[in-house]
């Protein structure tokens, strides 16, 4: 044969591209195409909202997946973090009126100082302990926000003035070539752009030398320390990570949002982060932007066809057994509940379950 | 005086709620080593049945309750019948999720059955009281704590005398070998879920019988027993009381004393009281006061 | 016997777990290149003599030195950074990563790539992940692991876990090498396998290797000396000729199997 | 981008232009509220009280005679961010919304209303709406309702300003607004505020602050609650047999609670100030009509304050919209014209009239009713005065918030 | 001979994850008394079997697709683990598999649990005889035990449920060499007793030393089954099991380990 098969590697540095086969790159470019189209294409509002939520939940659930799914230290505090990085966004941002890059560093860096002080808990706790601690977080982080009044606005919350300027361009306002595209499509992309950077950073970040060093803490500390991993440092590392993440999106969503308020950062948040990571698949950067859009758009899914069902009242106070608005909750869950037991290790799992299946190609067995 | 005692007997109280609570936590924890976020929809769930035996169909109070623990039981069982019995042996992370959804999926059943509005929930406690040696104490509240009594005892005899508790923390620990030794997982998560329901439902009546009747969001106080559960250790039934009654007494003391002794932390220390113990309680004992330690050597 | 320093010196290692005393007063050398082997009834103690040696055990008294320095005290991660390396008698490894992941994070401490070079990738963190990536395949190569390089740990047959556990040791370029059982489990045909690579890596690496097994035959085949434990105490030390015929040894630990 | 520019609209009189929400016959109105989830519970009655009001409108042919309404209804499940989203997906369907439930989201949702000009009516009665231009508010705020409540103590309730005065609030937003109120009416009637006690929504024990407002011999509890709340604070206070005047501000109370165990306490010890008159009264012809509206549209619907808010919202809002209709405009601007020129709207009794205008020129009701609870009547609610306000509320000033 | 064999697999085939096939028609007996010994090299599939008797497949995502396997007479394909341990078969799994964090004592327990309780006192007894360490070691945490009492510890809670028929999985994995002989003696003593066995050994020194009957797996087929001394006196098994050198030597006459060629040899059956 003349021709070097396709999955023919011939040097370590080949082996070790992220985008190696001609598949993915073409998949990589598939993406990309689509995250800069879609905005002109879906230019409705509601959609827009919904992926731009989305967007910023998938920031902040790979910030998660990077402290539970590869370092295995698991936090219901997330919201905590996130919450941190709105107001963080608001002061620099809105108050101090610095551009985008400055409130968005300056709250990761914030997000990134709590992680460090929260991170020592780790070293000590485990499990299901730790998720408690954490938890003790949202409530202790509840009673700062609503005191705190210079920094939050106390319970009415506080407008968060942060722009998405770069320079001299205005995401918010954005004029390219004489069009004119509104500040939903300018977020999209600011958005995906950066949840885009972020997983290609966290993604490097698993696959070299600190990444395998969480993953060895995850699956067998005491082992990882025997080998030369320092377990404590990766465990308080991966949580300065992941808070620093978790302020970045709560920065994200301020901005956007414009008006934050101590309601917005509820353990339910926290446990919505965690449902998406497990939805998505535990351990995989891939499966934490599926899962957040998964988790984010299936709601609004439901709610374009579930009013089609018949029985269901529609209004408030309506005839029918249901309300459609307590229906779209109740199918909510149970779409999570079938598809776990369906596949429980997530979104990824169906995706390596196709990659198997292609791999093992024409032999069925 | 006065003040403090009332206030200890009103953490007694708070306490034995938040034992109740947390015991529903610890059960399924022992047996599926995750924890259950869905305790706070089968509270309401239970509540709610409660309502519907004591109100709809005026059955006495006491039967009443009995039957809403059965009912809760029974839908406690058939989580495990539908769902759980397809979860053996799989990542305990998706055992928790499947908890998140099911409380996704309660809750809204619940409004759709019941309606939002606040339900008076006719019961012979209420705001009742009896006095004794200078003291006023609520009739519900005496019940509660002697409701919560009662029940532990159950608790310990039934792990005394069948071979549960130790079949528990075996499928627990890991399903394979304990199916191995002829444990039956479906046994032991139906009976623990039906457990479960049971301690919710019965905790979620005294709750209900108290003068602000029952709406869905008493499921929250789910959330407020979860430091109870892992300030005594998360797979110990005799934790879940003493932390219980010691979160209770902490979040009655401070509450208490807040304007003379905490009015510079702001409002509602209280309520932060509960998570401050914990963090300070497992940063001494990580596996709270009673719980089992973590075993890997190598 | 020329007079050079031990690689290894342990003396009176004393161990104690509430009521049970896991090591009592052990004491012996390694020296370079030597193959030294533990052997002794379960619950001896052997297990415990490496985890003191890792750092995983605080002994209640005795000393450890490696080179002169002192070893006990410190951090299991910064002993291993002194090259010491181990492979686990119930397998450590990490069951969700790869082989070639695991063999990876055998060479952690000699890589310097932290959290933010490993985010941006280009520069050290490429370099050394393809430098280290070249360290590694070769001892896949010696190992003969090629065919799992992408399997997860946790899926490999047992017997090529051991081997895999074996190369990440190996892949610490370790000067003393601690293997807990390595052939247990395995079959003739396998034990020979690895005794082969034993072999083969003490002719290619100098290193000095702790051995503890309990398949006599491997023990007294290679070993240059042999350590024999009985709970806890030390009841024979010697070439392996002498120890198999060491009463003691007999009835404490090898029976009529001898 | 995204969201259609309306085309103006026609001239200032003649029929107004087609625009969004607007297809020359029905008018699309957005309500964002819960309709699920625990705050549903207000969500869904004040819904109802659209519903209905719009119901009767469109059965006498709709706005001006000629459009009826129909409601675009959300469900934000008091969440924020959901808020958001859903606006967005009906913006672009409606002419303005009839209904935002709840301080959070209604902040959430501003900044766009600002930018897209529309014209929302907030289901709250924050101060903070007064002088908002893209809001349209109803009701007296809760400062006014506290500081009528001080008037009527002092005055018919036979206290003076010398007694021990406290309050019980809510950590939030509304309890705020509620403190706010007491704090302006001590400095008025110069009194002090004895003691202050906060509670966190769906607190299971009271004990410790009933504990600190005995222990404090108060004699007036000015109480900011949900009935659920108030229920187990008058059950606890009634326990500890501690029986201050309390006042309750309006949303403390619900009719449930005349029928609950603890209606003998709160017979005794709590006045509830709010707005307009019993349910059923039939000397107010506002409340009549109402009354006739739910029976003939919701007929399961129980006597509720949240349904007449949502009535009375309805209605300011179709004000609003008749005005445009005048003037010939449904665009978006030419809504928020009509909310500035509609002037006075009055609600005929159900709640005090509010006059509009420039945010700057707004004028709220300044008039409180105080009710006694009454087991035997409809919402269990009796008039003890009636429609009165102080000299103090009337001073009270609505600052522009910066939002 | 007429009775029926307390373990019957026929034609078995298994697939973990809908796709990974790994017992490909499998059959295999175990007369009642017997002793028979199951002998493959590392994933031939030996764990997969008596994971397929036990019914513990459903916990690996594992299916039995095709064949049956019957206890005493009865068809438990795919049956329920519990029942299957209710009917008298108790498995010692791979890996040890005790449970780390409770006591020895509570181990044991657990292992009787399909017995009646008021037998617990003498079963336990037995168990403490057979290994006396346990018996020192009760109260201690199972966890902490060296990984031979861990050895033990799974023997002991398998003979826990006195089984008619006992699955052993490597037994001997990390004995010491008198130990090895002492559960060699423990599986003779019990066999006595009316259990039959299923042996899978990597030692099939070991193994074939006390079985009647021994099957020899290959990725997942049988490829060689015969009397144990048969077996015994097979060359290839002696070569690939035994360890001894083709060439006639007896059986301590093998080769040393330092001499181990450097090149691999290849099966004469499985080409
Ligand atoms: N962390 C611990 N806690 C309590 N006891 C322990 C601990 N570690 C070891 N032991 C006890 O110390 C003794 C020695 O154990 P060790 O693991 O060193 O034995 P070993 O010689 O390796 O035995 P084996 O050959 O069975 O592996 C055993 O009795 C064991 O139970
Ligand atoms: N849960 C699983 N999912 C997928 N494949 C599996 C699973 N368990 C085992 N296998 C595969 O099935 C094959 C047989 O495994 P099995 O454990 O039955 O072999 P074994 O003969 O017991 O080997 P050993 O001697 O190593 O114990 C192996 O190739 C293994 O990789
Ligand atoms: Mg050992
Ligand atoms: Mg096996």
């Amino acid at each position: 044969m003349s021709r070097p098969h396709r999955n023919l590697v011939r040097s370590y540095e080949q082996d070790l591209r992220l985008f190696g086969s001609p598949l993915s790159k073409a998949g990589l470019a598939l993406m990309l195409v689509t995250l800069l189209v879609l905005p002109t294409v879906v230019r409705d509002d509601f959609w827009l909202s919904v992926l731009i939520y989305s967007g910023v939940t998938a920031i902040g659930a790979i910030g998660l997946n990077l402290l539970t799914g590869y370092c295995g230290q698991i936090s219901l505090g997330h919201a905590f973090f996130i919450g941190a990085g709105a107001y963080a966004a608001a002061v620099v941002g809105g108050d101090l009126g610095l551009p985008l890059p400055v409130w968005l560093l300056v709250s990761a860096a914030v997000g990134a100082v709590l992680g460090g002080l929260i991170g020592p808990f780790t070293l000590r706790l485990r499990g299901h302990y730790l998720a408690i601690v954490t938890l003790g977080l949202i409530f202790i982080g509840e009673h700062l926000w609503r005191n705190l009044r210079d920094v939050t606005g106390g319970n009415n919350g506080t407008s968060v003035g942060a722009q998405p300027t770069i320079g001299p361009v205005d995401l918010g306002a954005l004029e390219l070539a004489g069009e004119n595209y509104s500040r939903n499509q300018g977020y999209f992309w600011l958005v995906w752009a950066l949840v885009a950077i972020i997983a290609l950073l966290a993604k490097n970040l698993v696959r070299t030398r600190p990444g395998r060093a969480l993953r060895a803490v995850r699956d067998h500390d005491q082992a990882a320390e025997v080998i030369g991993v320092r377990a404590g440092r990766y465990k308080i590392g991966a949580f300065v990570v992941s808070s620093a993440i978790a302020a970045m999106a709560g920065a994200l969503f301020g901005s956007y949002q414009q008006h934050v308020s101590p309601d917005d950062w509820t353990l339910l948040l926290s446990i919505q982060y965690i449902a998406i990571i497990i939805v998505g698949g535990l351990g995989t950067i891939f499966g934490s932007i599926l899962g957040a859009v998964f988790v984010g758009a299936l709601p609004a899914l439901i709610d374009q066809y579930s009013s089609a069902i018949p029985g269901v009242a529609t209004e408030a106070g309506g005839d029918g057994f249901i309300s459609v608005f307590a229906l779209n909750q109740a199918i909510f869950g149970l779409l999570i509940v079938l598809f776990l037991v369906f596949e429980p290790r997530g979104l990824a799992g169906i995706w390596f379950r196709v990659k198997a299946y292609f791999k093992a190609w024409p032999f069925s067995y | 005086m006065t003040t403090f005692l009332t206030n200890v007997f009103a953490g007694l109280a708070l306490g034995s709620t938040y034992a109740l609570v947390a015991l529903g936590f610890v059960v399924i924890y022992k047996s599926t080593g995750v924890i259950n976020f869905a305790q706070g929809g089968l509270l309401a769930l239970g509540a709610y049945l409660g309502y519907t035996f004591a109100d709809n169909l005026a059955i006495a109070f006491g039967f009443a309750i009995l039957l809403a623990c059965a009912a809760a039981a029974l839908v406690g069982a058939s989580v495990e019948r539908l769902v759980l019995r397809r979860m053996v042996g799989q990542p305990p992370f998706a055992v928790i999720m499947i908890t998140i959804g099911l409380l996704f999926v309660i809750e809204p059943l619940i409004t759709a059955i019941w309606g939002f509005d606040n339900l008076p929930l006719t019961n012979p406690w209420n705001i009742r009281t009896v006095e004794a040696g200078g003291l006023v104490f609520g009739v519900r509240d005496l019940w509660t704590i002697g409701i919560t009594a009662a029940v532990v005892v159950a608790f310990f005899l039934f792990f005394r005398y069948t071979r549960m508790g130790l079949a528990m923390r075996a499928t627990a620990f890991d399903p394979e070998a304990a199916l191995a030794q002829g444990i039956s997982a479906r046994r032991v998560y139906a009976t623990s879920w039906a457990i479960a329901a049971a301690l919710a439902a019965l905790a979620g009546i005294t709750l209900a019988a108290g003068p602000g009747g029952l709406s869905p969001s008493i499921s929250f106080i789910a959330l407020a027993a979860f430091p109870a559960m892992i300030l005594g250790g998360l797979d110990s039934p005799a934790g879940a009381v003493l932390g219980g009654v010691i979160i209770g007494l902490a979040e009655a003391l401070t509450r208490g004393y807040q304007d003379q002794l905490f009015s510079w932390a702001g409002a509602n220390v209280s309520l932060i009281v509960p998570y401050l113990l914990m963090i300070v309680i497992l940063l001494i004992r990580p596996y709270g006061l009673l719980g089992t330690k973590d075993v890997r050597r190598i | 016997m020329e007079r050079v320093t031990p690689l290894l010196e342990v003396r009176d290692l004393t161990l104690r777990f509430g009521g049970v005393t896991a090591l009592n007063g052990v004491g012996f050398t390694v020296g370079r290149g030597e193959l030294f082997a533990v052997i002794g009834p379960n619950g001896a103690g052997k297990t415990s003599i490496f985890n003191c040696l890792n750092g995983v055990y605080r002994p209640q008294r005795g000393t450890i030195t490696l080179d002169g320095r002192r070893v006990n005290g410190r951090a299991p991660a910064a002993i291993a950074g002194m090259g010491v390396a181990r492979t686990f008698q119930n397998l450590g490894l990490f069951e969700q990563l790869t082989l070639i992941e695991n063999l990876m994070l055998g060479r952690h401490h000699l890589m310097r790539t932290g959290m933010l070079a490993g985010m941006a990738w280009w520069g050290r963190a490429k370099r050394e992940e393809v430098d280290h990536r070249a360290a590694c395949e070769e001892i896949v190569e010696l190992l003969e692991l090629e065919p799992y390089r992408r399997t997860p740990a946790g899926l490999l047959p047992y017997g090529v876990a051991k081997r895999a556990e074996l190369g990440r040791a190996l892949a610490m370029s370790p000067t003393l090498l601690l293997l807990d059982e390595p052939v247990a489990g395995m079959n003739v045909e396998e034990t020979e396998d690895m005794a082969r690579y034993l072999i083969e890596v003490r002719r290619e690496l100098d290193l000095a290797m702790i051995l503890v097994e309990h398949d006599t035959r491997l023990v007294m085949d290679l070993a240059d000396r042999v350590l024999a434990l009985d709970f806890g105490t030390p009841i024979a030390t010697g070439s392996p000729e002498e120890i198999q015929r060491d009463p003691k040894v007999v009835e404490a630990y090898l029976g009529g199997a001898a | 981008g995204a969201g259609e520019d309306d085309d103006g609209g026609g001239g200032s009189a003649g029929a107004p232009g087609n625009t969004a929400g607007f297809d020359g016959k029905t008018i699309k109105l957005g309500v964002l509220t819960p309709l699920s989830g625990t705050v549903a519970v207000i969500g869904q009655p004040l819904t109802a009280g659209n519903e209905v009001w719009f119901e009767a409108l469109n059965a006498e042919g709709g706005v001006a005679g000629k459009y009826p309404v129909e409601l675009v209804q959300e469900d934000t499940q008091y969440k924020t961010d959901i808020a958001v989203q859903k606006y967005n997906k009906v913006k672009g369907d409606v002419v303005a919304f009839t209904q935002v439930l709840g301080t959070a989201p209604t902040l959430a949702v501003l900044p766009q209303l600002r930018t897209d000009k529309i014209l929302a009516a907030p289901a709250s009665l924050d101060a903070l709406w007064v002088r908002e231009e893209n809001l349209l508010p109803v009701g007296g705020p809760y400062q006014v309702q506290a500081i009528n409540a001080m008037e009527y103590y002092f005055n018919d309730g036979g206290g003076t300003t010398s007694d021990r005065i406290c309050t019980m609030i809510q950590d939030d937003v509304y309890g705020e607004a509620g403190q706010q109120g007491i704090d302006f009416a001590a400095e008025k009637y110069g009194f002090t505020v004895t003691n202050t006690q906060k509670f966190k929504v769906g607190t299971e024990n009271y004990a410790g602050q009933i504990g600190a407002l005995a222990g404090a011999s108060c004699q007036v509890v000015f109480l900011v609650a949900t009935p659920s709340d108030a229920a187990k604070i008058w059950g606890t206070a009634a326990q500890a047999r501690f029986a201050p005047q309390w006042f309750g501000q309006s949303p403390s109370y619900t009719g449930a609670l005349a029928k609950s165990a603890v209606a003998p306490y709160m017979q005794q010890s709590v006045l509830i100030v709010s707005e307009g008159t019993e349910w059923g009264d039939s000397s107010v012809s506002g409340m009549t009509q109402m009354v006739a509206d739910a029976e003939e549209y919701a007929a399961d619907q129980e006597p509720d304050y949240y349904f007449a808010f949502g009535y009375n919202q309805a209605r300011a809002m179709t004000a609003v919209l008749e005005k445009a209709v005048e003037l010939g405009d449904l665009s978006r601007e030419g809504i928020l014209r009509a909310s500035r020129e509609v002037g006075t709207v009055t609600f005929d009794g159900l709640t005090g009239d509010y006059r509009y205008g420039a945010p700057e020129d707004r004028n709220p009701p300044r008039s409180s009713t105080i009710f006694g609870v009454d087991p035997s009547k409809p919402f269990g609610l009796k008039k003890v005065k009636y429609n009165f306000s102080s000299d103090a509320a009337k001073e009270f000033e609505f600052k522009k918030a910066d939002l | 001979m007429t009775t029926v064999p307390v373990l019957s697999v026929n034609n078995l085939e298994v697939v973990y994850d809908d796709v990974v096939l790994v017992l490909r028609g499998l059959s295999l007996d175990v007369p009642d008394g017997a002793v028979v010994a199951l002998l493959g090299a590392n994933g031939a599939g030996k764990t997969t079997l008596l994971r397929a008797v036990t019914g513990l497949l459903v916990a690996h995502r594992g299916k039995i697709t095709k064949g049956t396997v019957s206890v005493a007479g009865a068809d438990l394909t795919g049956a329920d683990p519990a029942d299957v341990v209710r009917r008298g078969v108790a498995q010692v799994m791979e890996g040890r598999r005790i449970f780390a964090e409770m006591s020895v004592e509570d181990n044991l327990r657990a292992g009787g649990h399909s017995r009646r309780k008021a037998e617990y006192r003498e079963d336990v007894t037995r168990v403490f005889d057979l290994f006396p360490v346990l018996a020192q070691r009760r109260r201690g945490t199972a966890g902490y035990l060296s990984g031979g009492e861990q050895q033990m510890l799974a023997i002991g809670r398998a003979l826990m449920a006195r089984p008619k028929l006992l699955l052993l999985d490597e037994p001997s994995l990390g004995l010491a060499p008198k130990l090895v002989e002492q559960v060699r003696d423990i599986v003779v003593q019990i066999n006595g007793q009316g259990t039959s066995v299923l042996l899978v050994e990597q030692n099939a020194v070991m193994a074939l030393s006390i079985a009647s009957y021994g099957y020899v797996l290959e990725v997942g087929k049988v490829v060689r089954d015969g009397p144990a001394a048969e077996l015994l006196d097979d060359e290839d098994i002696r070569e690939f099991y035994l360890g001894s050198a083709a060439d006639g030597a007896d059986r301590t006459g093998r080769r040393s380990f330092a001499e181990v060629k450097s090149y691999r040899r290849k099966k004469r059956w499985s080409a």
